[in-house]
């Protein structure tokens, strides 16, 4: 590992303080003029190094995707939220259910999410989706009628704090429907539940 | 509205059935009653529901109970919102086939026969892993919610303007466009010069001005060859048509002269 | 002098860093619930200790009248300005066919190019063009107003990697853009001289 050198590092700091988004190494070498541009490994230890310089502040470095930014520490939410007037929006159950069905599942068309919902999906809420730049079409789906598949975005995963699609909790566990109780509730009709069935555990993670 | 004024006004009809009170186990407070079914994101959502409020295993509907809990559900929502999505009439008649099928006699024991409700306890488990995702989304951390992203402002900064770059394409693509809508109106006729020539008539605009005369003879460079020579007399002579320049000659013979027309 | 309280100093440093302008001392107080206000004293301490943590880093932090603000550090002002570079913004598709009428039509008038878009041209348009160095004005014309004529310059076949303007193909051509347009992907990068292509037939009159 390189030695940091100091300049440097306060250059990649400045830098990542002012842009409010992510940068790549790729994008702070390019800061530097040609005859003195930095190695990508000069610049990654100097991250590293800012991020432990910061590993006990009010901020913190956070890597998404190929980029790095700062970000406040999520203990402190409280107290910036007092700075804005503004009430954070929230989202429909509607409008998240497509999100997380498009994470987990991209490529997927808009049927594919109806199919798995049970409901339509709104334009709206696509439009919506779309205009925050959280999904985007990757392409078209080779069916009759060529329905756009969907995918996220990198700013999908800047606004939901994921350094990559994989920094998403498992799905929870499909059980085998094998296990379906032996025993059919033959006895119809019925009107109270059955004895048994305990609350279920918590689903297992994959 | 969705309050029962008066005992004679049933909410639903189910199964013939008029009722009046909310069924007990609906749990809801009948004013609450159109926003709580307003909250259900679809039959599974509502299906899932009933079958939490129970503690049951999704594994083991007691479809019979479940269903007669349904339909209570959607003949109310039938009653008290306009819209129902069909989805859940869809959902009615598919709980209903399910409840006849599993009426049928037991197929005999050495034929694997499926559970009739499989499919609709595959459908269950693979909406509500994605309810449950939904939910892990909105738990994270978002931004602008619990977190911020550190920017500082930088006064003097100085802007370095990149100016957006154009393809030859998009530029050809542009002209394709606006000459297709111009030959739509038909008065708009377009004549469109060779372009040699309409280069020529702006290189010769530039060379020249209003306030003096320049020889006819400069305009022309012999270097560019026979098909140079007749650009340029192409030009001038366009020029000349759109009065953009003037010819002088003092007497015949005498060397021709050009300026801009004042 | 109050000791400084580490989460405090925290709240405080987040604030500044993603308040977007300068906060006063009241302003910071705010920030906590009644039960556990700070005293002025103990946010002043917070930020003379601030100032002092920053003393040599790639910010700092700055009073401005009765605010407290991080700002970049003069000296680190050139690499920040690069980082402005990016994110040319496209060109609206009414400059595009304004600069190809002028392209195909020159020495023209903008009421001229109006008549054949069909649609007036903005100010802001011919401004920018000219502001390129794509376009200049050549002359006048000699009618009611003495609107200028504007041609194409030097700046615009070096852009478009043209050595003279007959090298645009012609327009009958243009109407088998698809065909054309495999040929001319061909000849970016704009580095590479044209593939000495055959000097166009003379375009044809619409």
């Amino acid at each position: 590992m390189p030695k940091v050198n100091t300049e440097l590092k306060n250059i990649v700091e400045a830098a990542l303080l002012v842009a409010g988004q992510p940068l790549t190494i790729d994008k702070l070498v390019s800061l530097f003029p040609e005859d003195s541009l930095p190695t990508r490994d000069e610049v990654k230890a100097a991250l590293q190094e800012l991020e432990s310089d910061y590993g006990a502040r009010g901020i913190e470095l956070k890597k998404i995707e190929h980029g790095y930014r700062f970000q406040t520490r999520e203990r402190y939410a409280n107290w910036i939220a007092r700075l804005s007037e503004e009430r954070p929006v929230r989202y429909s159950r509607a409008l998240l259910e497509t999100l997380a069905i498009i994470a987990y599942r991209q490529p997927v068309t808009r049927g594919e999410i109806e199919e798995i919902r049970g409901v339509g999906v709104s334009t709206e809420i696509v439009k919506t989706l779309l205009g925050r730049e959280w999904i985007k079409q990757v392409g078209t789906r080779d069916v009759p009628g060529r329905p756009a598949l969907f995918g996220t975005t990198r700013g999908f995963l800047e606004h939901f704090n994921l350094e990559n699609l994989s920094d998403l909790p498992p799905l929870a566990e499909l059980r085998d429907i094998d296990k379906l109780s032996a025993e059919l509730n033959y006895q119809l009709p019925m009107d109270e539940p059955p004895a048994a069935a305990p609350a279920p555990p918590l689903p297992d993670r994959e | 509205m969705s309050a029962p004024q008066q005992d004679e006004m049933p909410f639903a009809i189910v199964q013939g059935a008029a009722v009046t009170e909310l069924p007990h186990d609906l749990y809801i407070p009948p004013d609450a009653l159109e926003v709580i079914l307003e909250t259900f994101e679809g039959p599974l959502d509502l299906l899932l529901y009933l079958i939490r409020k129970q503690n049951l295993d999704i594994l083991d509907i007691p479809i019979a109970e479940i269903t007669r809990q349904y339909m209570t559900y959607v003949e109310i929502m039938k009653q008290v919102r306009l819209e129902l999505a069909a989805e859940y009439l869809v959902m009615a008649a598919m709980l209903a086939e399910i409840k006849s099928r599993m009426l049928l006699p037991r197929p005999s024991e050495d034929e694997e026969e499926d559970d009739p409700r499989a499919a609709l306890v595959r459908r269950l488990q693979e909406y509500e892993r994605y309810r449950e995702a939904a939910q892990g989304l909105d738990d994270r951390p978002q931004v602008g919610r619990e977190i911020h992203l550190a920017v500082i402002e930088c006064d003097d900064r100085p802007v370095r303007r990149i100016e957006p770059n154009v393809t030859l394409f998009e530029l050809l693509d542009a002209f394709r466009e606006v000459m297709q809508r111009a030959a739509m109106y038909r008065h708009h006729r377009v004549m469109l010069e060779p372009l040699s020539v309409r280069e020529r008539m702006t290189q010769i605009l530039e060379r020249i001005n209003a306030e003096t005369f320049v020889g006819f003879q400069s305009l022309f460079n012999v270097t560019e060859g026979r098909m140079g020579v007749v650009v340029t007399f192409m030009a001038v002579l366009e020029l000349l048509k759109e009065s953009l320049l003037t010819l002088v000659q003092n007497e015949p013979f005498a060397p021709i002269y050009v300026k801009a027309v004042a």
